[in-house]
């Protein structure tokens, strides 16, 4: 199992009806779920038009104000050359933000292309390709990631196809994992029963019902790019300051971690928070999906 | 009825979850020593919860309260949790329906069994080793010592529902409850078990029997409660409830049972909301059927097998010959691992036979191939016991039926809706399903669009793969007599699959009995149930459950 | 009772080997190959690096030294044949064989991920078990605290961890040089986070063993919360976080990464990095053998575990 | 080449990739010693040292040539003299020193009563093997070697006295020699394998190493026998600790932190905040020891445009706020410097006034230059062509202020219409732009005893690459007259003659508006307060354990 898998699990299980039995009936939205839409909101605005959240220049330097703590005229304090902190973790959010969905896509096409080659082309492909994935496992994440950046040089464009690689056989295992029991599910032998041919039962209903939790497993998965991406720019592999990117303003803020706090910890509070809200959403995202709405008796 | 001596006393019983309204209420009943008393109900009637609360264990969430409660002539009403505790296991045993979850998987049973011990007894280790055998030895599962050390899952069904048993007996405590214990079961094995808790009862234990099925309980059971909606709506000996049943929704359970009923009766009343549109004047249409004696199906010399884990093969279809004529009913009858379900999918060309063929409407049907064969699928239906899963989760009920029409999966169009509501009408469904999902559905409903959808192509063969297995009593009678209808209406053709031989005699025309793979016998449904001829299909019609009254 | 006889045995036994070679071979071409991708002269990178003033000589020397004028499918199966051999080449930055090297740095990194296993373990454990029988809040409060470690990245941890605990209480050392104190902040920092993984999948299958009808009939014979827990039901909670634990330890070694450059731990991770930015291609394959190979050993190790814990596994 | 390495906590690893040194000269120092001592020093105890540079791959400082190596290396090895606070050279292995009339002849008398830890005696012919050593091709030394350009070969008149043959005068032949990475080394220590000789040297310094665990620590023990300490040493005899820790912690927050703890006695590189705070504590001092050779500097690359037109050079000089970038980045641990050289170089030439901040006549100058257009974005325009200037940044060289200053010249120059774009970059990949000529400014300081580092930095002869494609004079200054004054202040030993030649030198290059000059090369220690009596060499600034205690 993969992270992503657990999280592919973990979704699977918190969508599935309630276990108690006594209510069937899906959950209003919860304190956590609210929390996470607002935050989500605010991440959102803050990638599309962080000028409406943050009207400064999240590059203009001010020397003679560097390293101030938090106060009222800087929410989050101000970094080594007086830039604002919290302009700059705004502004940063679209970085974070492509980033991570940048690379989920990445590894998310490439599961897909990967896990639909082992699940629907026979034996010998689905061993070839599980042999593959076996070899891509033995690589851990970020040691795939290194390796990538080894032979293509740092950068965000790098980093962030690394990070999209070093997923990629997660997804490919779900994906062919899904494939598989949807292929052998009851409702396709239903519609081979109704004279469909191969062709409308990939399109009408294996490829629906593989495809659809994917959508689940990139939110969630968008979080953890986010994590691993900003790992990159924290060794020096990913993005460059004085760009706002998160994970580069982090490293950045270490530096000066024993006089200046703020300079590494709002920009780590906003990783870790963009991270649990994907998580959450994607959860309910997931649960809403499955529950329709109340089950009936039988 | 309110003896001193009852091992069970209950009064006014009131079980609720939360704030929501109570599921159980006003239950009172006694059971004294030696008794076995049924408390019977559908699914969602309050009887499991009920037992629960008799153990304490209804749930951190329930509120349970009584006039009394009463255990072995002690109030455990308001017991906490540690004197719970020391009564379960020791005053009142629990079984529960099928042992391979009911058992811990992962623990040898003989550990399952001693744990009473352990935490009743002071028995050393070695003493308990001996209770347990002399335990499972009493439950009757032969070479004990050989199966101390094996996990549930390596025992067959009736083996761990006995082991189950000794665990809940191991300290013969005064009161023994058990919830749907024979459930799972296959008849015969099913019969055993009933045999074996009888013989509990003569031994002076109270036995509380939970059960669905009125005719599983009628074999043993002293006395018979019926349970509807939270409430006990008729008790009394078990003759008297069964012989003479005096409220409505007791006397709909026991007409739903289809054993000894002949071929044509109906089992449900016409009247259920969920069939408006049944018109009652079929019923005595049964001997207007004429089969003109076409083969419109044709199995020959079918085999088909399978790899063990082990690498070895197993013969799951053996040599099997039959043939259907149209308009008539072939039962296929068996009990798991039989391989009727192999033979279904061979029929439905799900799987290509080893050996042999299968021939429908005169054409080669299994050795065709799948775009040939694609041209005479819209004749053959099929029908499948889990029909929730036989259904895209994703797919509305209009879009299911309108694609199974041919007509796509467009839902607007008028024309479609008028065919639509008109198929949905044959089955007894309204058109206000269409929009919902099978997953919304109740299991009756369920499988109903699951008998729309086999119709859609206008098919003159169904196929049906124990296609009222999952469902409760009266439900199923419905269904059956759903099938009965349509059957007769479009002049179809069935093969009709199932465990259940009073389910089988009762819809089918021929019967074949199956076991290991093969056909032991083959006849006329009422030969067949009358004068079996193979000593298996003898055992079977024995165990079959019927009103014992 | 779960006698498997000989001959499937050493069937299986084959089998895995097998695989565990195939997927070596390939882990070490895979590296091979994408490391002829990197730019740049292998000759100068012996020498120094581009910066260095390495005469036309001397890189020639190192071309036949190292055998980079051979053609690359030469190079290729030598490089297998030493590998096959143990022989993990020679450093071009360090000046060293690289097989005793990392030998020498895989016991820190070993040990710290091995304990840091263990600690995610355990907190995994006792959260999962306290949210479970404390309440609706607790269960809530465990879930939320479960998500929110397992969103944590590694080095802002870190970072934390040494403001609050050597920084602002001076308790603990905030570099580890082989002391047990040393050890504990690396340790905390890789567990926190996959504690909150395990602790997740931990707490959802606890709930449902504890749900399963099974724990009933154990409740029924009179068995208290304890021994439900005990006895039956955590130990059908750990086996998905066993199976879960090979790409833990995968994960931890990605981690150590991270953890060994901020807490100045000697170990592979630390060695990779350096490596990677040297661009130290031996030293690079060589640290990706010693994971692949300690990610099948773990591999095998917790299917060994799995089918301790579950007997259900030696029957099939 | 150049010698910083210091520990980028962003970068986390300062990369190790060969590096070169030279110099020669005497020049002014100042004084750099931790406090004054307090008691009778105390013997005994164990320090640990943290290095925020990365782990040196040899230990003999002959290969390769680091700074890394010549901080370690101090502490078991000697030169054969040594320089003092005032920028004299000063006897240490060697009691006196001769040349000859022509210069071409050098006699070197040396100490007869100093054996190396390895029991082999320091004689003529000791020297003779070091020098042979340093120049043989397979020892793959690059600093060393390099000073050594002049010297053809060595001779032992006696056994203590050895003579060394020029092939050209050569003023810095002693700055060179003192430098750590010309130290002298037991000759039969050198024959051993590189492998060995690597992992531990044998030398004749106060301490010997015990032991090294590759990424762990080199543990050096005192060397009860020694006797030969540099002329401005504080004591005599042996040294007073028994041991040092010698760690390598290339996280500057994580080497703070351990210093704060006590886990370490004395860090290096220490980063500007860190030093504010302890400059406030009562448990941590601060030793400066800035670099001698070249100061920091922004070099402008004159051999392509837009550089190659001196107006725009000057305009870029103008154009960028150093004075409020380097205060508030710095936090007064760094003094802005307006010289090609190092503060501690005593031929230093200092021009404040070329070098203000002052973007009314930037604009007039580009004005002028003909980049009077200005685009959309504010930059400047001439012939459709964007005022660029592209400035690789090593991330292993430049420490997190310095690139922040660079941000803020960034900045700062935008105002003016210049383009900066800073391009940080690994240490092989900044090589590889500089190497194909794809710069227009870069910082690249360069560690060198003595005003000799000018001929590297600024002879055209340094624009031609070496086989790996680099070259010194990134600033591509091809002036013969600079040229001229160079080599002939190389080959001239009149102290005050040469000092005047490296001035005219100095002000042809200020003027020319080729670099930007910054502040000095940054070396800050941070020491725990009970350590007493450390202090730097004033040759490399790097510094010496032999009279430190623990007043513990």
């Amino acid at each position: 199992m993969s992270d992503l898998e657990v999280q592919a699990e973990l979704a699977a299980q918190a969508g599935q009806p309630d276990r108690s039995g006594i209510s069937g009936r899906p959950r209003r939205f919860g304190v956590a779920e609210t929390a996470a839409g607002v935050l989500a909101l605010f991440l959102l605005t803050s990638a599309v038009m962080p000028q409406l959240l943050a009207p400064g220049d999240p590059l203009a330097i001010d020397p003679l104000s560097a390293f101030a703590p938090p106060s009222g005229a800087h929410g989050f304090g101000t970094d080594e050359s007086g830039r604002d902190i919290y302009t700059r973790v705004v502004h940063g959010t679209q970085y974070s933000l492509v980033i991570g969905a940048a690379a989920t896509a990445i590894g998310l096409g490439l599961g897909i292309v990967l896990g639909t080659l082992a699940g629907m082309l026979g034996r010998v492909v689905d061993f070839t390709v599980n042999r593959f994935l076996e070899v891509l496992f033995a690589f851990p994440g970020l040691l795939l990631a290194l390796l990538f950046i080894l032979i293509f040089g740092p950068g965000v464009a790098t980093a962030t196809i690394a990070v999209g690689l070093s997923t990629a056989p997660g997804y490919a295992r779900i994906i062919r994992a899904q494939l598989i029991s949807v292929r052998s599910a009851a409702f396709v032998e239903a519609a081979t029963v109704l004279g469909r041919t191969r062709w409308q039962i990939l399109l009408r209903h294996i490829l629906p019902n593989t495809l659809a939790p994917l959508f689940v497993l990139a939110t969630l998965g968008i979080g953890q790019a986010i994590v691993w991406a900003a790992t990159l720019s924290y060794l020096g592999l990913g993005a460059e300051p004085p760009t706002a990117e998160w994970g580069a303003m982090l490293s950045a803020g270490r530096t000066y971690i024993t006089s200046a706090w703020w300079m590494s910890f709002f920009p780590g509070l906003f990783i870790v928070l963009t991270a649990v809200t994907a998580t959450v959403l994607g959860r309910s995202i997931d649960r809403r999906l499955r529950h329709v709405s109340v089950p009936g008796h039988a | 009825m309110n003896e001193p001596a009852a091992a069970l006393s209950v009064r006014n019983l009131l079980v609720g979850f939360g704030a929501a309204a109570p599921v159980v209420r006003g239950v009172s009943f006694d059971i004294v020593p030696g008794e076995c008393l049924a408390i019977v109900g559908e699914s969602g009637s309050g009887k499991s919860v009920t037992a629960r609360s008799l153990l304490g264990l209804a749930g951190a969430n329930a509120r349970v309260s009584a006039d009394w409660l009463d255990l072995g002539g002690h109030s455990v009403l308001g017991l906490t949790e540690h004197a719970w505790q020391a009564r379960r296991g020791r005053d009142v045993g629990l079984v529960l329906q099928d042992a391979l979850v009911s058992l811990d998987p992962l623990r040898p049973i003989g550990r399952e069994i001693a744990d009473s011990l352990r935490l009743h007894t002071s028995l050393g280790a070695a003493a308990r080793a001996r209770r347990v055998l002399e335990l499972l030895d009493a439950v009757g599962l032969p070479h004990p010592e050989l199966q101390v050390q094996k996990l549930s899952g390596q025992l067959s069904g009736g083996e761990r529902q006995r082991a189950l048993i000794a665990a809940a007996i191991a300290l013969n405590p005064p009161l023994l409850i058990a919830d749907e214990p024979t459930t799972a079961l296959d008849v015969t094995v099913q019969a055993q078990i009933l045999a074996l808790l009888e013989q509990i009862t003569g031994g002076g234990t109270a036995v509380l029997l939970i059960s669905h099925d009125l005719a599983v309980v009628s074999r043993i059971a002293h006395r018979v409660a019926v349970m509807h909606d939270g409430e006990l709506v008729e008790t009394g000996r078990t003759t008297q409830v069964l012989g003479s049943p005096e409220q409505e929704q007791t006397r709909r359970m026991v007409a739903a049972i289809p054993a000894d009923k002949p071929r044509g009766t109906r089992l449900s009343e016409a009247d259920t909301p969920n069939t408006p549109s049944l018109p009652s004047t079929r019923i005595d249409s049964s001997t207007e059927k004429t089969p003109d004696g076409t083969i419109v199906l044709e199995a020959i010399g079918l085999s088909k097998s399978f790899r063990r884990p082990d690498g070895t093969r197993q013969l799951a279809v053996d040599d099997v010959s039959f043939a259907l004529r149209r308009g008539s009913t072939l039962g296929i009858v068996g009990e798991s691992g039989s391989g009727k379900t192999t033979t279904a999918r061979l029929l439905l060309a799900l799987m290509a036979p080893d050996r042999g063929e299968v021939r429908v409407f005169g054409q080669p049907w299994t050795t065709a191939t799948e775009k040939t064969r694609r041209g005479l699928r819209a004749g053959v239906g099929a029908i499948y016991q889990d029909a929730l899963g036989s259904f895209d989760p994703r797919w509305s009920v209009a879009e299911i039926l309108s694609d199974a029409l041919g007509l796509g999966r467009q839902r607007r169009a008028p024309q479609t809706t008028a065919r639509l509501t008109s198929l949905l009408d044959e089955v007894g469904l309204a058109a206000t399903v269409l929009p919902r999902r099978p997953l919304e559905l109740s299991g009756g409903q369920r499988q109903r669009v699951g008998i729309a959808r086999a119709l859609a192509g206008k098919p003159q063969l169904l196929i049906c793969d124990e296609p009222v297995s999952s469902l409760d009593v009266t439900v199923q009678a419905q269904v059956l007599d759903l099938l009965d209808d349509v059957q007769r209406e479009r002049g179809l053709s069935l093969i009709f699959i199932s465990h259940d031989l009073g389910v089988v005699a009762h819809v089918s025309d021929q019967i074949a009995v199956m076991r290991a793979g093969r056909i032991v016998e083959l006849g006329p449904a009422a030969r067949v149930f009358a004068e079996p001829q193979h000593p298996y299909s003898v055992e079977l019609l024995a165990a079959v459950p019927r009103l014992s009254v | 009772m779960f006698r498997v006889p000989v001959l499937q045995l050493l069937r299986r036994v084959l089998t895995r080997l097998a695989g565990a070679v195939f997927v070596l071979w390939m882990v070490a071409s895979v590296t091979f190959f994408a490391v002829r991708l990197i730019p740049g002269d292998p000759a100068q990178a012996v020498l120094g690096g581009p910066g260095s003033q390495a005469s036309p000589e001397a890189l020639a020397a190192v071309n036949a030294q190292y055998g980079f004028d051979q053609p690359v499918i030469r190079q290729y199966f030598s490089q297998l044949g030493r590998l096959a051999t143990g022989d993990l080449g020679r450093s071009y930055a360090l000046n060293l064989d690289v097989g005793p090297l990392l030998l020498s740095q895989l016991g820190g990194t070993l040990l710290l991920a091995v304990v840091a296993l263990a600690l995610a373990w355990l907190l995994a454990l006792a959260l999962a078990t306290w949210s479970t029988r404390s309440g609706r809040i607790a269960s809530r409060v465990g879930s939320a605290l479960e998500i929110v470690a397992a969103a944590l990245p590694h080095f802002w941890l870190a970072t934390s961890l040494i403001v609050v605990f050597s920084i602002w209480l001076g308790v603990l050392p905030p570099i580890s040089t082989g002391g047990t104190l040393g050890l504990v902040l690396p340790v905390l920092t890789l567990a926190i986070p996959l504690a909150g993984f395990l602790g997740q999948i931990m707490r959802e299958s606890l709930l449902r063993a504890l749900e399963s009808p099974f724990v009933l009939s154990a409740r029924a014979r009179g068995e208290n919360e304890r021994g439900v827990r005990w006895i039956h039901a955590l130990r059908h909670a750990s086996l998905p976080a066993i199976s879960l634990s090979g790409w833990a330890f995968g994960s931890l070694i990605s981690g150590a990464v991270v953890v060994e450059t901020i807490f100045a731990r000697p170990g592979l991770g630390r060695t990779l990095l350096n490596a990677v930015t040297l661009r130290d291609v031996p030293v690079v394959i060589g640290v990706v053998m010693i994971v692949a190979v300690a990610y099948i050993l773990m591999t095998l190790l917790t299917d060994a575990v799995s089918r301790l814990v579950d007997p259900r596994l030696r029957l099939s | 080449m150049p010698l910083r390495h210091p520990s980028r906590t962003r970068r986390l690893l300062a990369a190790t990739t060969g590096i070169v040194a030279l110099g020669l000269l005497v020049a002014g120092c100042t004084p750099a010693t931790s406090n004054k001592p307090v008691g009778e020093p105390k013997t005994g105890g164990t320090l640990t040292y943290a290095s925020g540079d990365a782990e040196p791959t040899c230990l003999d400082p002959h290969v390769g040539g680091n700074f890394p190596q010549a901080l370690v290396s101090a502490q078991y090895l000697e030169s054969l003299v040594s320089r003092d606070s005032a920028g004299q050279i000063i006897p240490w292995l060697a009691e006196s020193w001769t040349p000859s009339d022509d210069g071409l002849t050098w006699d070197f008398t040396l100490r007869s009563d100093v054996t190396f830890t390895d029991g082999t005696v320091f004689d003529a012919s000791a020297v003779q093997a070091n020098i042979a050593h340093l120049q043989d091709p397979t020892t793959l030394s690059s600093t060393g070697y390099l000073a050594l350009g002049k010297v053809t070969g060595t001779e032992a008149v006696s056994p203590t006295v050895v003579r060394f043959t020029l092939s050209e005068p050569d003023s810095a032949l002693l700055e060179s020699l003192s430098q750590t990475w010309l130290a002298m080394e037991s000759p039969t220590a050198l024959k051993r394998s590189q492998d060995e000789n690597c992992a531990a040297p044998v030398g004749t310094g106060p301490f010997l190493v015990e032991s090294w665990v590759k990424q762990n620590a080199i543990t050096l023990v005192r060397n009860d026998d020694y006797v030969s300490p540099p002329a401005d040493a504080d004591h005599a005899g042996p040294a007073y600790l028994d041991e040092v820790i010698w760690r390598f912690i290339p996280d500057s927050a994580s080497r703070y932190a351990a210093l704060q703890s006590g886990e370490v006695d004395v860090i290096d590189n220490a980063q500007p905040d860190t030093i504010v705070q302890a400059e406030q504590s009562d448990s941590i001092e601060h030793l400066d020891s800035p670099r001698p050779g070249s100061s920091n500097r922004i070099e402008l690359n004159s051999g392509q445009a837009p550089f190659d037109d001196v107006r725009v050079r000057e305009a870029f000089i103008h154009s960028a706020n150093v004075d409020d970038a380097v205060s508030s980045l710095f936090q007064g641990t760094a003094t802005r410097s307006y010289s090609a050289l190092s503060s501690v170089e005593s031929t230093a030439v200092s021009n404040p006034a070329l070098f203000d901040y002052d973007p009314t006549a930037a604009a007039t100058l580009l004005d002028a230059a003909g980049w009077s257009e200005t685009d959309a974005d504010g930059y400047r325009v001439k012939d459709g062509v964007r005022l660029s200037v592209e400035f690789p940044v090593s991330t292993n060289q430049s420490i997190p202020a310095e690139q922040s200053v660079f941000e803020q010249i960034q900045a700062t120059a935008k105002e003016t219409g210049f383009e900066v774009k800073l391009a940080p970059m690994d240490l092989s990949s900044w090589y590889a732009a500089l190497a194909s000529n794809d710069y227009n400014a870069v910082s690249a300081p360069y560690t060198k005893v003595g005003p000799d580092v000018l001929r590297i930095l600024y002879h055209s002869d340094s624009i031609v690459p070496a086989p790996s494609g680099y070259f010194a004079n990134l600033a591509q200054v091809n002036d013969p007259a600079i040229d001229e004054l160079l080599t002939t202040a190389a080959r001239t030993a009149d102290a005050a003659e040469r000092a005047s030649l490296y001035a005219d030198a100095q002000n042809r290059i200020l003027e020319g508006f080729y670099i930007l000059p910054l502040y000095d090369q940054q070396n800050h220690f941070l020491l725990r307060s009970d350590v007493v009596g450390l202090r730097t060499l004033p040759t490399v600034a790097v510094p010496t354990l032999y009279d430190a205690w623990l007043n513990r």
